[in-house]
């Protein structure tokens, strides 16, 4: 009904092959990212960017990052947390090591950092497949924590294993205020979907997508197995540790292994299950969902509680939480195994076909 | 019958023998393909057709014997290697990837082709926006080579059989393979998909010059557009020729037709 | 805007006018390789040189014939440019004919060169060319399939392209002299009428004859540069050519080809045109798909559907006139335009026509009313392809259902006492070829053009066409009986594709039917009704029921109109086979030979004139691969309800 | 390093091991007849232990408690099999294993809300304390609980043996994990023999819950067992039952051994990730364990 895609033909092949080819996606893209650079940090107070949307863009990065290994290379993994951690702790490290680094270049680093383990971690796959390389990567959960918490050079021998992170400043401007933190991750968040999608679309992706589909066909046709399927585990596992690095200085603004506790790992994974496996938006709306629901539970049961006087104990309500997470995850694997993105997708054909229903 | 001139040998084969545990899939099998033919494998059911283009293209190891390809000789092919060397092939039962379009499966032959590594197609730069452009244009060539053009952008899923076939023809093509291994590509599909597809080898043949290494069970099929067949049964060779020598060979006949074996 | 016709009076001089002019604008684009492929004017005007150059080479000289077969593609309109540029006549022929029908055209003009676009048209020309000696180069486009044709007279156009640029690079002059020679009197191209009665005959157009009215035409509209037409009807029709030739060499618009027939709707809505043209039957074809994939909307989308389209056939046409509309219907129309209107012209791929035409026979009024009634500039035309299509066009403001406007500018129109409309236009064409006796009982002494079509003049000076002079007849007590128009209401019905009266001299009126199998097939399904094909389908008692409600609404109708109201229909069959153009039935633009139709099944028309409830039928049928078999069955005969005239309740 | 110590120490860690596979009874139970790694066994346990003991603390008796939270987990079997599985019957094995993670936080949440989360003790009335004859004569204390519970598993593993192999139902079972279709093809009323093998599940979640929740009390830290499973899984093989037992023993016999003699060079509490690490280099040699099949794939 929205779209008018009448003219809107295609006469070279980089037109054909953009992300948004139809100019009113391209609008509605647009329009939204300058509603998120420009409007969110003008209305957003301290609560809402700091406690739901900075969080709401950090998570949509590691499910970017579980979707890119899952999702797109069809490895299941049960590590991300992991992952996210090595980030947080090799960003804390090197800007406390070697401060002339800067915030940026030691994100990068500790990404890169995140990517090594990804890859050790990742070497089963080349030998196992299904469960037996989700135990693997759970393997990476427990280890990776043990040796975070156990050697204290991570922590800098700090006594309770917890550290505040460092104040964040690019050449000296400091971004300590939740408006600058919530830009500087959107900003990082924004930059590094581009780049998956754009890593999805070229050959890198179609080479995940064949091991996912068919490894053996995929082999035969000349796609090295190895090398992809490291290579998954390396990218996805850099998204996680950056992610890792932004949930410690831009939302908890401590560095602390309980943090990353295997539940994180299971988060994340029904984001990826619940926004859609195998899409770049199914990763942002599952974020999104994962992270708004409760605070709409508690918006429903403050709302009844004083409607009906009924006191709504805390206890109860995280005990629901998990209920109805756990009974979405079978729901959507049983309705659309695709997730939200698959109905986003289903809703956006209607419109492009309307008044018509096929 | 294939369009240019039958050249030089290029691939053969000399007596490889296989065997999964106890069961010989194969002994002792020598032939050899030449430059642009059309060559036919056949043989009744578990006769090792398929056991021996798996050899061909380094799925299978044989045991024993040799493979020659453009001079080079090996023990066993690595299928990877065996892509890089232009050896292509399609599956018997398809093996298409279900969860992209038509366009990017055949878009994947092309993986071998494509040297840009992966930090710069994230950033979509240059080299890398420059060499998907041309392989997307190549592609189409091969989509428009194969008439369907009017699929290019429907889950591979969806497609009927006959299409599906294609598509997989397809993508072997996309990797400019100088040998193809068909591996029963007409298998349950009706008379007029049939002639299309004959029509899609010949062309394939005819135009690209590749040479054909086909495993068919309808013999109109295959003595219509096979330049030499080669037979086998219980994984022996019993003949090898032009397709009307095979066809009055007795033993061939007797394959088919099922008389006692000697042990 | 269209400078003045001036010294620029031939078709290549107005091209490399245009390459001068507005070089870097597009002049064709073509779907191919999955984008659209453009030719900028400067290119095109290039590939034109070489083109002629390599067609000079082959011995192609100033007033020889050169026939063109195939679909709209750029090469075929650069080597029909390229022609004109030798002087050389093109004859584009259709590219649907059977070999036999193109062997008259190339004998009649003892043609020597011709250009075929794929193997297709390469062996049609082939299989004919021991009838036709004369033909000796065959120039082909697409290469596919045709590497081992070994045939001496096949040229590949590369070839012909490669040697051109090397004749243009060695002596560019010669052609830019051949291109000044030219003039607007010279004969700029043949076009063989489809016809509807005998032989074919050779319509003779000037350069002056074609350009302008084309520039008189895209005057009256304002059209430009900026525009976009798509050209997907035969080349071969004047209708089309005029289009994507004509107008397109007068104001320098873009011309766009779909990538192959079946995918025209698709290619439509990417290129979304501004110009558009479309004769009856296209677009009855299209209602007729809308109304299909609007029965599958559920209960609460198909009411909407029905309640916004009453609405816009109350106030649509008033308010794209700009004519006052109450505020309440006004509202509801805006809000139909937001939610039904916008999107279904988009999915039409008609959000961007300005100005959209339908000619070529006469269309229904609701038809007509539909399009317009949803916000698509639709306007009737009338012409003819010895008038060079453009003799009459409806003006923006004065748009009525069922004249086809005022005369165009220098066009003047007059009636024999028989009320057959005679023509005097600068757009005339010069002569039948090779057909004196023609063109005399066509074209008498004062340049009067005898159309062949019976109408009259309207009080607001708008021409109004009754139907062909020999189809006019009278019924036995003397009304008018004018087939086509009760023929276009009937087939406005989705189930009913085609129809052919019968009433000339006779005291009743009968009908044969051609239901639409893929609307009548959809509604059986929906009746979970098996049928196994469509003569199966056409026999059923429950589409004899169907087709009966839809002639008594007619009926209904014409009982409203006092002159015309026992012209109401009595009896009908339904034909056991599609009318074709193969059989000869219809003509290649798909219109009606009555009278060919009327002697192939005399034994039916007899049938519905006696009292006999059914007729035996007894038909050669042609079967989907080749094999042909003899169909005999009894085919049903039924009444229609007939209304008093004056009593006949106004029809919604 | 005296023999006593190492045996003592050896016999705690095969009898802990014997914990372990009594959990891994239960995933191997599901995937042997279904096909789905059910990543809720831990939950299934946790479950079992609440409810018993909060029947306990209200009053009923010891065996009436028993009777009912066995009729309860046998029902919540039911339950799964016909609300989560049945619709996803013929899913890839993927999708299946992330519904029972859903699953997982289901039954959490579900446990805790209806029976409060404050953890509980439990008492079977087998004192956990070591066998005298035995630490006598040659120091060495077993606890009897181990071995009581070492006994227990024992006997529920003979008995699921021979109802594997022997009964008409086991053989059944067989059919339907290799292929959902094809038994169904066969008449097998897959939704039945699923229904049967996810009660019995439930009822091994019982067993493991009450001997697990004797050892380290009843609290949300049981659902945890599940992970302590996976490792012997891996070992043993999926599919095979004797597969379960040797893996429990290995891993617990390791991870002992390892706390004791390996740990305290390295800091101490490695016994979260120790058992995967094992299972991990198994892995890499026979990648579908020791009993498991081994993989083909057709071309």
């Amino acid at each position: 009904m929205l779209y008018r895609e009448a003219g809107q033909f295609k006469s070279t092949y980089a037109e054909d092959q953009q992300i948004f080819p139809i100019r009113q996606d391209r609008v509605a893209v647009s329009l939204l990212l300058a509603f998120a650079f420009v409007v969110v940090p003008a209305i957003g107070d301290q609560y809402w960017l700091g406690a739901i949307i900075t969080p709401f863009l950090i998570f949509a990065l590691a499910a970017l990052g579980l979707n890119i290994l899952t999702g797109y290379a069809g490895q299941l993994s049960l590590g991300t947390a992991a992952f996210m951690a090595v980030g947080a702790f090799m960003t804390y490290n090197f800007v406390l090591r070697m401060p002339w680094l800067g915030i940026l270049p030691s994100i990068i680093l500790a990404g890169l950092c995140a990517a090594a383990v990804g890859i050790v971690f990742g070497l089963p796959s080349l030998r196992i497949k299904g469960f037996y390389l989700a135990v693997a990567t759970l393997a990476c959960q427990f280890f990776v924590l043990w040796v975070l918490q156990r050697f204290g050079w991570f922590t800098n021998y700090s006594s309770s294993g917890v550290v505040t992170a460092q104040q964040i400043a690019i050449l000296d401007f400091p971004f300590n205020t939740p408006e600058r933190k919530y830009l500087l991750t959107l900003g990082i968040v924004v930059v590094m979907a581009l780049a998956a999608k754009n890593l999805m679309r070229s050959e890198t992706g179609r080479a995940f997508m064949a091991v996912r589909d068919m490894d053996v066909a995929a082999s035969v046709i000349g796609i090295p197995m190895m090398k992809t399927k490291l290579l998954a585990f390396a990218i996805s596992s850099f998204y996680c540790g950056v992610a890792g690095a932004l949930h410690a200085f831009c939302f908890l603004g401590t560095v602390e292994p309980e943090a990353y506790s295997l539940d994180l790992s299971f988060r994340i994974l029904f984001m990826v299950i619940i926004g859609g496996v195998g899409s770049i938006l199914g990763s942002f709306l599952g974020a999104a969902f994962i992270t708004l629901f409760p605070i709409f539970l508690n918006l429903v049961s403050t709302g009844l509680s004083q409607a009906t006087g009924v006191e709504v104990s805390h206890a109860l309500i995280s005990n629901l939480e998990s209920i109805i997470f756990g009974g979405l995850i079978v729901f959507f694997l049983i309705v659309e195994p695709q997730g939200l993105a698959r109905l986003w997708q289903i809703a956006k054909e209607k419109l492009r076909l309307w008044p018509f229903p096929h | 019958m294939s369009g240019r001139p039958v050249g030089e040998v290029t691939l053969s084969v000399e007596a490889v023998s296989l065997a999964f545990g106890g069961v010989k899939a194969l002994s002792e099998v020598s032939f050899d393909v030449r430059e642009h033919e059309v060559r036919a494998i056949i043989g009744p059911n578990g006769a090792g057709k398929s056991s021996m283009l798996n050899v061909l293209n380094g799925v299978y190891h044989p045991q024993q014997g040799k493979i020659r390809f453009q001079g080079r000789e090996f023990e066993d092919m690595d299928s990877h290697e065996a892509a890089a060397m232009g050896i292509a092939r399609t599956f018997q039962n398809i093996a298409l990837f279900k969860g992209m379009t038509v366009l990017d499966n055949i878009m994947t032959g092309r993986n071998l082709k494509m040297h840009c590594n992966f930090l710069q197609q994230a950033l979509w730069i240059g080299p890398a926006r420059r060499e998907e452009l041309e392989h997307r244009r190549a592609v189409e060539e091969i989509i428009d080579f194969l008439e369907i053009q009017h699929v290019r952008k429907t889950p591979v899923g969806r497609l009927p059989y006959g299409l599906q076939k294609r598509v997989e023809l397809g993508r072997a093509l996309a990797a400019e393979p100088k040998v193809l291994l068909l591996d029963e590509p007409m298998a349950g599909m009706n008379l007029e998909e049939k002639q299309d597809m004959c029509r899609f080898v010949l062309d394939v043949n005819d135009h690209f010059g590749t040479t054909i290494v086909l495993i068919e069970h309808d013999m109109g099929v295959v003595m219509d557009i096979s330049d030499r067949v080669v037979v086998l049964d219980y994984g022996r060779k019993i003949a090898d020729g032009s397709p009307s020598e095979v066809r009055g060979n007795q033993k061939v006949i007797d394959a088919y037709l099922g008389v006692a074996h000697s042990a | 805007m269209a400078t003045d016709i001036g010294k620029l009076d031939t078709f290549p001089k107005l091209l490399m006018h245009h390459a001068l002019v507005r070089g870097a604008r597009p002049a064709i684009r073509e779907k191919d390789l999955g984008i659209w492929q453009t030719w900028t004017w400067k290119e095109f005007a290039d590939e034109v040189r070489f083109v002629a150059c390599g067609l000079a080479g082959l011995g192609l000289a100033r007033g020889e014939h050169f026939a063109l077969v195939g679909d709209n593609r750029p090469r075929f309109y650069a080597t029909m440019a390229a022609a004109q540029c030798l002087g050389a006549i093109p004859v584009p022929l259709y590219q649907d004919a059977v070999a036999t029908e193109m062997a008259f055209p190339i004998q009649n003009a003892s043609i020597e060169f011709a250009f075929a676009e794929d193997q297709e048209q390469v062996d049609k020309l082939l299989e004919i060319l021991p009838q036709c000696p004369t033909l000796r180069k065959i120039c082909f486009d697409d290469p596919k399939g045709l590497r081992h044709y070994a045939q001496p007279e096949l040229v590949p156009y590369d070839r012909l392209l490669e040697a051109g640029r090397e004749n243009y690079r060695r002596d560019p002059a010669f052609l830019e002299t051949e291109i000044a020679k030219g003039s607007g009197g010279d004969t700029a191209a043949m076009f063989f009428t489809s016809g509807t009665t005998g032989v074919p005959k050779g319509v003779v157009h000037t350069h002056a004859s074609l350009l302008v009215p084309a520039r008189t035409a895209a005057e009256l509209e304002g059209l430009g540069e900026n525009d976009v037409i798509l050209a997907y009807l035969p080349p071969a029709w004047i209708g089309q050519n005029i289009f994507s030739c004509a107008q397109a060499f007068v104001t320098g618009y873009c011309i766009a080809c779909p990538e192959a027939s079946e995918t025209v709707m698709a290619d439509m809505r990417e290129i979304g045109p501004t110009y558009y043209f479309a004769p009856p039957r296209v677009l009855e074809n299209l209602l007729t798909q809308v109304s299909i994939r609007i029965q599958d909307l559920w209960w609460g989308g198909r009411w909407a559907y029905g309640y916004f389209m009453a609405v816009a056939n109350r106030v649509g046409g008033k308010i794209l006139e700009g004519k006052p509309v109450p505020i309440g219907e006004r509202l509801l129309y805006y809000l139909g335009e937001l939610f039904l209107y916008g999107p279904l012209r988009n999915v039409l791929g008609m959000s961007r026509v300005k100005v959209g035409y339908t000619a070529g026979e006469a269309i229904g009024p609701d038809l007509f009313r539909f399009y317009r009634s949803i916000g698509i500039n639709l306007k009737q035309l009338y012409g003819s392809t010895e008038t060079a299509v453009f003799v009459c066009i409806q003006p923006d403001g004065q748009v009525k259902p069922d004249t086809v406007g005022p005369a165009v500018r220098g066009v003047e129109l007059k009636f024999t006492p028989e009320r057959e409309l005679l023509i005097r236009s600068p757009g005339l064409f010069k002569e039948y070829y090779r057909n004196a006796q023609a063109t005399s009982e066509a074209k008498d002494a004062e340049g009067w053009f005898h159309t062949g079509d019976a109408g009259f003049v309207d009080p607001d000076g708008h021409l109004k066409i009754i139907d062909r002079v020999k189809d006019v007849g009278g019924l036995a007590d003397g009304t008018l009986f004018a087939p086509k128009y009760l023929e276009n209401k009937l087939k406005f019905f989705p189930h009913i594709r085609e129809a052919v009266c019968f009433g000339d001299r006779r005291d009743r009126v009968c009908a044969f039917i051609n239901i639409d199998p893929d609307a009548v097939g959809n509604w059986a399904e929906k009746r979970n009704m098996p049928y196994s094909g469509y003569t199966d389908l056409a026999s059923r008692d429950e589409v004899y029921e169907l087709v009966r409600e839809c002639i008594e609404r007619v009926n209904a109708d014409l009982a409203g109109e006092p002159e015309i109201a026992n012209s109401q229909i009595h009896r009908f069959l339904i034909l056991h086979k599609e009318l074709d153009a193969d059989d000869g039935e219809l003509t290649r633009t798909r219109k009606v030979r009555r009278r060919i139709v009327g002697e192939k099944y005399d034994s039916l028309v007899a049938a519905l004139y006696s009292a006999s409830r059914s007729v035996h039928v007894e038909a050669q049928i042609k079967y989907e691969d080749g094999r042909s078999g003899i169909y005999s069955a009894d085919l049903k005969i039924r009444d229609a309800k007939v209304f008093a005239p004056a009593a006949g309740k106004r029809a919604a | 390093m005296d023999i006593a110590f190492f045996v003592e120490v050896l016999a705690g860690g095969l009898l802990a091991g014997v914990m372990y596979s009594l959990v891994a009874l239960g995933f191997v139970l599901i995937y042997k007849a279904s096909g789905v790694f059910n990543f809720a066994q831990g939950a299934m346990v946790f479950f079992a232990a609440l409810t018993f003991v909060s029947l306990g603390e209200r009053g009923w008796n010891f065996w009436l408690a028993l009777a009912v939270t066995l009729v309860v987990m046998v029902l919540l079997g039911l339950a799964i099999e016909r609300v989560v599985l049945r619709p996803l019957v013929n899913q890839p094995p993927i999708t299946l294993f992330m519904a029972t993670i859903g699953l997982t936080f289901v039954l959490e949440g579900l446990s805790q809300l209806v029976w409060g989360s404050q953890p509980h003790g439990l008492e079977l009335g087998i004192p956990d304390v070591p066998m005298e004859w035995l630490s006598q004569k040659w120091n060495i204390n077993i606890s009897q609980f181990d071995i009581f519970a070492a006994f227990v598993a024992g006997l529920l593993v003979a008995v699921l043996a021979v109802f594997f192999q022997k009964t008409r139902i086991g053989r059944a079972l067989r059919a339907v994990a290799d292929d959902h279709q094809a038994a169904l093809a066969v008449g097998i009323p897959l939704q039945h023999i699923w229904a049967i093998v996810w009660g019995v599940a439930g009822f091994v979640a019982l067993v493991a819950g009450l001997i697990w929740g004797v050892r380290n009390g009843v609290q949300f830290a049981l659902t945890f067992v599940a992970l302590k499973a996976l490792p012997v899984l891996l070992i043993g093989g999926f599919e095979s039952i004797p597969g379960a037992i040797l893996g429990g023993l290995i891993i617990g016999a390791t991870e002992k051994l390892a706390e004791v003699y390996v740990g305290p060079m390295v800091g101490g509490g490695i016994e979260s990730w120790f058992a995967y690490v094992v299972a991990l280099i198994f892995l890499l040699f026979r990648p579908e364990g020791l009993f498991g099949e081994k993989h083909i794939d057709r071309v």
